[in-house]
Order: C-alpha cells, then structure tokens, then sequence
C-alpha cells in the first residue's frame, strides 16, 4: 500500500478528532443562573481571554423590573501596597440585564464593586462584591479552532512536503497563464523591445507581493538568458529593495551578473494613480513586448492593462484582489485567477518541495468541502423537522455544529 | 485669490491628464511628471507626520518603558535597511528585509483563518430546503441551493492536484460558469464607479471653473 | 459587397471615438436631462432605517475612510445622511483612517450645517450637536481604542483643542455610547471595522461604499455583519431619494444613464460586428 | 552566512507572530497592531532609498542634458515644491491638514485633480475594453457578457424604466450566484495566501536570497 494510500487512512480520524477536541474546548461559560432562595448577589470574575486588563461583574436582583430600571454601580481601587482610594462611580447600570465588563484596569491593583440599588418598597440596598485583581492569561481559549485549524494547515502541507522529498512524482494541473510566461519573454527578444514586470500598489506585508516576487525570480532568470532588457517599475519602498535583490540573484544565476543594471528596479511613487500615470508613460515611450502585471492591484489595474494592449504587449496578468480580476479578464491575453498566482512559483520550477505543499492545500481544501457538506446536511434536516421553529429541531447539533466555526473577531454570527 | 489661481491649474491639469486618451504627448508628459514628483514629496511628508513622528518618536518620548524598549525593534530595523546605500555593507540589508517579510508571512497566515476562511465557512452552513415558521420558503431554497452549488463548484476550478476529468471535470466547468457570471457581475456593477469619477471632473471644469452649470 | 465591409467596420470602431462619446454620454446630460425616478434597493432602505432608528440624543459616529479619488460617490451619502441625522436631533462625531479625507469631511460638514442653517432655520453648534476629531495614525489599533476609551487616542479634536471642554463629548466614552457607526471608504478598510468594531464590541454598523468595494461587502451584510450597505452613486441617490434632498448623487443619475446605455448599444455593435465578420465576412 | 541569517529571521519572526496571535498577555496581546505600526516605521526608513531610487536618475538627466531633461528638472520641481508646502504647513502651522496652508492648497489644486483625472480614465477604458471583450466567442463569455448587461441595466433609472425587474435581477445576481463565486474565489486566495506564508516562514521559498 503506498504512502499514499496509508496517508488517505489517516485523513478521516484526523477530522474526527479535531471537530470533537473543538467541541469539548468550547462549552458554553458558566451563564449567571437564579439563586434557590431569590437572595440578591453580586459576583466579580476575571474577563477570560484577555491581557489583564478587565473584570466581568455580575449580579442578581429582582428579574420582575422593567428593563430600563437602573442602580449605580460604584469601584473601589486598592493599589499594591494596600493604600484604599476613594470609590469612583462607574455609572447607571440597567439592573435587569445582570452584567457589566469593567475596562482598562490593571493587574497589579485589587478591586471591589458596590451596586446600589435605589426602590420604592425596599428603600436603598448596597451590594459589595469580593475583592479581586485581574489576570492576563496566556491563551485565549476563543480562538481554539483557530489554532486548531492552523495546526491541521500545516501538518497537511509539511506531511505532502516530506511525501514530495521522498520521490513521489505529483500532478499539477495546467495554468494556462504560467505556460505563457516563457513564450511572452521569448516573443519580446525576438522583437528587440523590453519586458515589464510590474509587481502592484501592495507592501511586503502582502502574500500577492510575494507571490510576485517568486515568480519575478523566475522572469528575470529568462530576461537574463536572452539578454532582454527587463524593467520593473515600484510603488513601495521596501518592495523596491527586495526586488533589487530577487533581480540581481536571478541575473547572477542565469550567468549573467555583468548584464544587471540596479536602475532596471526602481522606485516611481508610492501614490496609487501617480504610479499609474508614470508607468503608462514607460509603457507608451519604451513600448515592451511582454507586461507581467502580478500582484496586489486596486482600481488602478485597468489604467495599466488598457495601456499595454493598446501597445500590443503579450500581458499576463494575477493578482488575489476579487474586484480587479474581471478588468484584467477583459484587457489581458491570460489571467491568473486567485489562487493561481500562489501557484505559480511551484508550477514554474515543478520542485517536488512546492508540489508538496500544492497538494497539502487541496487536502484542505476538500476537507472544506466536506465540512460544507456536513453543515449542509445537518442544518437541512434541522430545518425541515423544526418546521423553522427552535424548540421542534431535531438535530440539535446543527446549531452547535455551526458554533464549532465561530471566530472571534471574524464575526461570522 | 489663491483659489482662482488653484482652480486654473487644477483645469490644465485636468485637460493635461485626459489629452493622454488622445495620444501620449508633451503636455501629458509634463503632468505627469509633476504628478510622480508631487505625489513622491506628499508620500514622504505624509509618512513623517502620521507615520514616523507619531508612531515612533513621539511614542517613543512619552509612552512607559517597556514599550519605549520594543519600538526600538523597528527603528534598529529601518537603520540597518539604509545601509543599501554602502555596496561594500549592502547585503546587511537582508536582516530587516527578512524580518518584515517573516512578520507579513506570519500575520498572513493566522488573518487568513481568523479573518476570512472561518467566518465565511460558518456562513455557508445553510440549510438547502428551508422551512420558516409559516411554510416552506421557495425562493429561499433556491438561493441556498445555487449558493451552496456555486461555493463547492467554485472551489473545484481551484482544485491542482487532479486532472480535471469525470466529476471534478463537470464542477470545475459550472465553477467557470459561476466565476464569469460573478465577473461579468462585477464589471457592471463597478462601470457606475468609474462613471461617477468622470461626472465629478467634468462637473469641476464644467461648473467651478466655467461656471456654465 | 460594401455595406458588409460598413458593418464589419462596427467591430473595429477606433478607441478614441469610444473615448469621444463616453466624455458626450457624460457632458451633454449636464445641461439638459433631468432625472428618472429612482427606487431604493433593499440594502439602501436597511442603511436608512438603522439611521431611523436611532433616537434624538443618540450617537452617530461618521468615520472617513477615502479621499480625493473616491470623493465623488462618497460626499453626497455623507451630506445626505448629515441632513437626515442633524433634522433627527442626532450627535454627530466625525473621525477617519485616512488623513486626507478629514479635511473633505470638515467640508462637508460645514456646507450641510449652512444649508440647514439658511433654508431650514435649523441651528447646529459645533461642540453640542457635532465634532471632528481628527485623524490618529495606528489604523486597527485606533479601532480598538475607541472600544476601551476614547480618550485613550483623542484627547484633542481636530483643530488640537481638548474635547473635555466640548458638551457632546462629555458622556461618550467606548462604543456602548454610540448607536450606530457609518463607515465611508473606498476600501479594506470596512473589513477591519466589521472584524474589530462589530465583531469584538457588537456596535452596529451601516457602510457606505464606493461600487467597486461595495460586491467584497454584500457577504458582511448577508452574515448580518453590517446592518446596510451603500453602493456607489446609485446608492448616494437612492439614500438622497429616502432624506429628500437632492444632491451629488441625484444629479449624476442622468449621466449615468446616459453613459451605460452607451456601453450597452457599444457592446452590441461590437456583437454585431463580430457576428458579420465571422459569418458573412467569409464570403 | 549571508542566507541562513535571513532564513533563520524569517522562520522566527513568522512563528513568533503566529504564537502571539493566541497570546493575550501583553506584550504580546496586540502583537497585530504593533507588526502593523512597525510596518510603517520601516518603511519610512525605506522611503529615504525610495526617493533616491527616484530622483538620483533625474538629476543625472539634467546635469547631463540627456533627452527630456526639461520633464525630469518638472519631476524634481513637484517634489521640491510639495516637500516645502508639506514643511510650511507641518511646522508653521503646526498641521498639515490645516485649511489655509500650503500643503492643502498643493493637495486640493495638485494631486487632487491629478489623482481624481487619471482615475476617471477608467470610465474610457471600461467603455473600450468592453467595446473589444464582451464578444459572445464561447458560452462563457457570453455569460460575462450578459451578466456585465443586466447588472449595468439595473443600475440605473433608465434599466428600470424599460423593466422594472431589471434593478430585482442586478440585486438577485450580485446576492446569491456572486456572492457564490466571490466566497469560492476568496476561500481558494486565502488558502493559496496561508500556504504561500507558509512557504516562505519555513524557508522552502526564498525570492531574494539565492
């Protein structure tokens, strides 16, 4: 059975494990529930998940009061070293709702809190809770299937990156766009005019720069062997830098150092539009034959690729931004859609390494699936026997199997 | 005064700028040139006075020591990245370029899940036959049944790692069929926004500078 | 044989006559159309009621995100939705992510309180009804500031005096105090609002969007993430149509118009051309 | 030596921001926003070699009277001018954005119809790209085609007066089928994006080092 095989065995329990382990880790908090004998309370607790810096303070009164009926709800701050300051008053606090988080406290101080409750029939009553200091804690428990979800990523795509080193020959489905790129640098030799590899608007800090960058080694590497003046025109900084080194070790790796020239990688502006203006302008004098235009593009992706085929260049464009695709499908000879531009560095050079972590993606990627299927599944037959209502459902796990993917912060409610 | 002056020059800027639909002449050149120059200057100020100076020396000065020690992270970082300008001492450069792609690369991936792929899978955990306290929603089911298809389909185009034959084959082809309708979609929806861009320049020349309107 | 050649030549009609018409599709309209009738969509309609819903004294925090390029879909959602605000007794606090728009924002700002002034006899006073922050570079972190305290970022408003001594400022301290956040921007910057303001501390949020940003938005508004979205000049004056009070977004209608039925017609020529050189070209 | 410092950085730093992205405990609670604020303090510092890169061919242009010194010496009149209006209006007036300073008079009467013109350009081009692209070649595009049509027609008050479901359809569309899309679309980048982070933390991709 080969690696392969006793590879697909393993997938299954590996799912399995992981939406039970997210289960267990993300049972409800203890909600406040009503004392057996109607005694008034009041509780202070640390904020869970955070840096320290917050306490959660509950209590319980009359539920029977209106919903805006409030009480002052006042803090008492002990410093380090024991030194009581005078109450500072928090506010009104709608007294029905029973909970209040207190911001921007600190750990090193110990805090008690006094509800008054100011009534009609019982006159003033004060509640004061314990003292406590709050406490950061070193994880956040939220963000479990996060951490989950990242943990399994990367197993997937090391696990197919050691299956690729050990010689497993890996398919790679044809990007049509990719294929282009050898014959566009060729075709701009043969008509003697430059080729432009134009790398976007985006910073270093963003993926489509990189994927970028990747595929600019490979580029510059064949400008170099067919001596091809190769021009890349940048809007930030710190981009420009990196790209000078990528073009100079490509062009000292192709053999030909002598032919790099630093001013080929250079710095236009770091507005959207003024570099737009100045690379249409490079584009209608110097005329290239070939334009690469990969990476990060925003509105500005048209002004360049309207150009370039108004001059009859090859155009080849990729970038992740959803919005700018449809105009480079429109004004470009081929288009890296998405995710085919992450691919292309591993398409190009075919390293089993990069292959590897091609096929760890689509494991992930069919794991998605599957997991929409299931979610699918469940929440139809949810539906269907609760005839929409909340109590008839049947598989109650449908709302707790949506919960499972509930990412803070990410608000997917 | 100064507003007269501004609205002829931004005028024959403007013309400047469009004259390039015509053909690439002098006068396009000339602005564009003073565009590239202008807006490089309005990059640098803009940089020192809501980046550098706020962010690190004004932080700097008055924020507790601890976190005075941390920017000096980044501040080190930029130092080492000038030595680009001594050949000999260039390669030095690599440290800070390693560790703002290594803090790109490290963020992207925990954004990626946090920020998108989690949320959006959450949101497409739908039922695709939909009852509603009062009865079974057609048109919901409907739409949940083409959103569902068109995610899984969608997906399949971007599957690598398998011919895309037999089944993969016919998903792939009705993820294509969703991509270019979503496209296509895309295309109309954003003409308005360009369009808008237009009215809003020939209303300056039409209306602040000719005042014919 | 010549008429073909005529109606192959519709493929190939030279650029700049499109450019030619499309400038004719924008300008002529300007002196003499008057618009059509608009009907606001869905997501405009969700956007004006959650303003609606907010009562006299409530808080609505406007935050610029775009600037001079994307000035004209945005300003006239602002002004509208500041008409809308100022008749409904609202405060009004204005900041942004992007410096450059504030100085556009204060505009706006201004013309809105002089029109209410002049034609409806309605008086704001800066300080009580509204303010302007400012701008404080940090972006995510600004976010999540105004989430703990305010203060802790804006200490001073736009013209650097200390916001203590403005009355409106005097019980807004997070966003527990503010009912509801429009945010303007011609970019990403709505996904960090939805992730940090929405997501971690549950504020409402209503989006008003250049037409390119606006698609990346309808997955937020359909996961209930915002409570309305804004689309491009069409939702400027659909908004305009629900305030009733015409302005850049209903006087830009005509041109739009004009200029899609443009690229419509030049679409299918084009077809037609294309269709004529293929089949009967051959001959 | 030159390469395994570099890889070895990168490893660290890309683990270490993945680690604190579950750390709240300060400092390292908001690890995000502080990477995002270093971003823009190196960055500021590369901007110094920015200007370099752009200006240093610039002037050799004039010193050396090559070809079209004259919009080289244009360049370097923008920059010198905006630099001072920026510093007039940054130290005079003690804000940029003040409304009477030089700087907002260069941004209003400068860069504002530049950037504003050079964005309209868009509509033209839309227009002709549509003009050349929208040709009904193949059943897919043709569903560009007619997608691009429909959702356009429902945009405006015109689309609706020829049928009043037409702005109901553009809705539909951009709801459900591209919503679809876009989300398939989105998922596949961000995984793609994950994976290629990933690539490079562990040091199997290394664009600038050889």
């Amino acid at each position: 059975m080969s690696s392969n095989q006793r590879m697909k065995k393993r997938i299954p329990p590996v799912v399995c494990a992981w939406l039970i382990l997210c289960a267990g880790l993300l049972l409800p908090d203890s909600r406040a529930d009503a004392p057996p004998d109607g005694e008034w309370w009041i509780k202070v607790a640390d904020t869970p998940n955070d840096d320290g810096r917050s306490l959660t303070i509950t209590w319980w009164t009359d539920p029977a009061w209106p919903a805006d009926f409030t009480g002052t709800l006042l803090r008492h701050v002990t410093g380090s070293e024991g030194q009581a300051k005078p109450a500072e008053e928090i506010g009104p606090v709608p007294l029905v709702e029973g909970v209040f988080v207190d911001e921007s406290l600190s750990t090193s101080r110990i805090y008690k809190y006094e509800l008054i409750v100011q009534t009609p029939e019982s006159g003033v009553r004060t509640l004061l809770s314990e003292p406590l200091s709050p406490k950061a804690q070193w994880f956040n428990r939220e963000k479990i299937n996060i951490l989950l979800s990242v943990v399994i990523f990367t197993a997937a795509i090391v696990l197919f990156i050691n299956l690729a080193k050990s010689g497993q020959r890996l398919y790679i489905r044809k990007i049509a766009g990719l294929e282009a790129v050898e014959d566009a640098v060729g075709r701009a030799t043969e008509l003697g005019r430059p080729v432009f590899h134009i790398p976007g608007i985006g910073t270093i800090g963003d993926v489509a720069t990189l994927a970028s960058l990747s595929i600019m080694r490979r580029v510059a590497k064949k400008a170099a062997e067919y001596a091809t003046p190769f021009k890349v025109p940048c809007c930030e900084p710190l981009v420009m830098t990196t790209a000078q080194e990528v073009v100079k070790v490509a062009y000292a790796e192709a053999g030909r150092p002598d032919l790099f020239r630093p001013d080929y990688v250079r710095f236009l502006t770091n507005d959207q539009f003024g570099y737009a203006a100045g690379v249409d302008g490079m584009m209608m004098r110097e005329r290239p034959g070939a334009i690469l235009l990969l990476g990060w593009f925003m509105a500005e992706s048209l002004i360049l690729a309207e150009t370039g085929n108004h001059i009859g260049a090859i155009q080849i464009a990729g970038t992740d931004q959803a919005s700018q695709l449809p105009f480079f499908v429109a004004a470009c000879d081929y288009t890296l859609i998405g995710e085919e531009l992450y691919a292309a560095s591993s398409y190009l050079d075919r390293e089993p390494v990069l292959l590897g972590s091609i096929r760890g993606q689509d494991l992930i990627k069919a794991i998605f699936m599957v997991i929409i299927l299931v979610g699918v599944l469940l929440n139809t037959i949810g539906s269907v026997s609760g005839r929409g209502s909340e109590e008839g459902r049947w598989p109650v796990t449908a709302k707790w199997f949506n919960d499972l993917f509930h990412s803070p912060g990410g608000g997917g409610e | 005064m100064a507003q007269i002056i501004g609205t002829w020059f931004a005028a024959f800027l403007t013309l400047a700028i469009l004259s390039f639909l015509y053909k690439d002449n002098p006068i396009y050149k000339a602005a564009e040139h003073l565009y590239v120059g202008a807006s490089a200057a309005y990059a640098v100020i803009y940089v020192y006075f809501f980046d550098v100076k706020p962010l690190l020396l004004e932080r700097f000065a008055n924020s507790p020591v601890l976190e005075r020690w941390l920017l000096v992270i980044p501040g080190f970082m930029g130092l080492l990245m000038l030595t680009r300008f001594i050949p000999k001492y260039a390669y030095i450069s690599r440290i800070p370029i390693s560790f703002t792609v290594g803090m790109g690369a490290g963020l992207g991936i925990t954004a990626a899940f946090q920020g998108f792929l989690i949320p959006q899978l959450q949101s497409t955990l739908i039922p695709i036959v939909v009852w509603s306290t009062n009865g079974f929603q057609l048109m919901d089911t409907i739409n949940n049944i083409i959103m569902v298809v068109g995610v899984l389909c969608t997906l399949t185009y971007f599957y690598f790692s398998k011919p895309h034959t037999g089944i993969l084959g016919h998903s792939a082809k009705l993820g294509i069929v969703y991509i270019m309708v979503a496209f296509g979609a895309a295309f109309g929806y954003t003409f308005m926004a360009r369009v808008s861009l237009l009215i809003g320049r020939v209303y300056f020349l039409v209306h602040d500078w000719l005042a014919l309107v | 044989m010549k008429i073909i050649q005529l109606l192959e030549g519709l493929g190939k009609v030279d650029r700049r006559i499109i450019f030619l018409l499309v400038f004719l599709a924008v300008l002529i309209p300007m002196f003499v159309s008057k618009t059509g009738q608009i009907r606001p969509e869905e997501p405009v309609k969700q956007a004006y009621a959650a303003v609606d819903r907010l009562k006299p004294g409530d808080v609505l925090m406007v935050s610029i995100d775009y600037d001079a390029t994307s000035e004209p879909e945005l300003k006239p959602m602002l002004e509208a939705i500041l008409y809308q605000a100022f008749q409904k007794n609202l405060k009004v606090v204005m900041t942004g992510q992007l410096a450059l728009g504030l100085p556009l924002g204060q505009i706006s700002l201004d013309k809105v309180v002089n029109d209410l002034k002049e034609k409806h006899g309605i008086v704001k006073e800066y300080g009580v009804d509204y303010i302007n922050l400012g701008y404080r570079p940090g972006y995510v972190s600004v976010i999540l500031a105004i989430g703990r305290e305010i203060r802790d970022l804006f200490q001073s408003d736009y013209q650097s005096k200390p916001i203590n001594q403005f009355p409106i400022m005097e019980k807004i301290h997070n966003y527990d105090d503010i009912g509801l956040i429009l945010v303007l921007a011609h970019g990403a910057t709505i996904d960090t609002w939805v992730q940090y303001a929405n997501g971690r501390f549950g504020v409402k949020i209503i989006a008003g969007l250049t037409a390119i940003s606006a698609p990346d938005a309808y997955v937020y508004l359909n996961a209930g993430q915002l409570s309305g979205l804004i689309g491009g000049l069409a939702g400027a004056a659909q908004y305009e149509t629900l305030v009733g009070v015409p302005g850049g977004g209903t006087r830009g209608m005509p041109a739009q118009s004009w200029s899609h039925i443009l690229i419509i017609i030049l679409v299918i020529i084009g077809n037609a051309g294309y269709f004529i050189t293929k089949y009967l070209g051959g001959k | 030596m030159k390469r395994e410092i570099p890889i070895l950085i990168t490893l660290i730093t890309g683990i270490f921001m993945v680690v604190t992205f579950f750390i709240p405990h300060w400092p390292f609670g908001d690890m995000e926003q502080r990477a995002l604020i270093w971003f823009s303090i190196v960055s500021g510092f590369a901007m110094v070699l920015g200007i370099d890169s752009l200006l240093a061919p610039h002037f050799k242009n004039i010193i050396r009277r090559r070809a079209g010194w004259f919009h080289s010496a244009l360049l370097i009149f923008g920059f010198t001018a905006t630099l001072i209006a920026g510093l007039q209006s940054g130290l005079v007036r003690h804000s940029i954005l003040a409304g009477d300073g030089w700087f907002m008079w260069v941004y209003l009467y400068i860069i504002v119809p530049l950037q504003g013109t050079m964005f309209s350009l868009l509509a033209f081009f839309i227009a002709s790209a549509a003009y050349r692209a929208f040709r009904a070649r193949t059943i897919v595009a043709t569903l560009l085609l007619v997608s691009a049509v429909l959702v356009m027609l429902g945009r405006v008050p015109i689309g609706e007066a020829l049928w009043s479901r037409f702005p109901d359809i553009q809705g539909w569309i951009m709801a459900i089928p591209q919503t679809a899309a876009r989300r398939g679309i989105m998922i596949g980048i961000y995984l793609g994006a994950a994976a290629t982070a990933l690539r490079i933390i562990l040091g199997i991709e290394k664009p600038y080092l050889n």
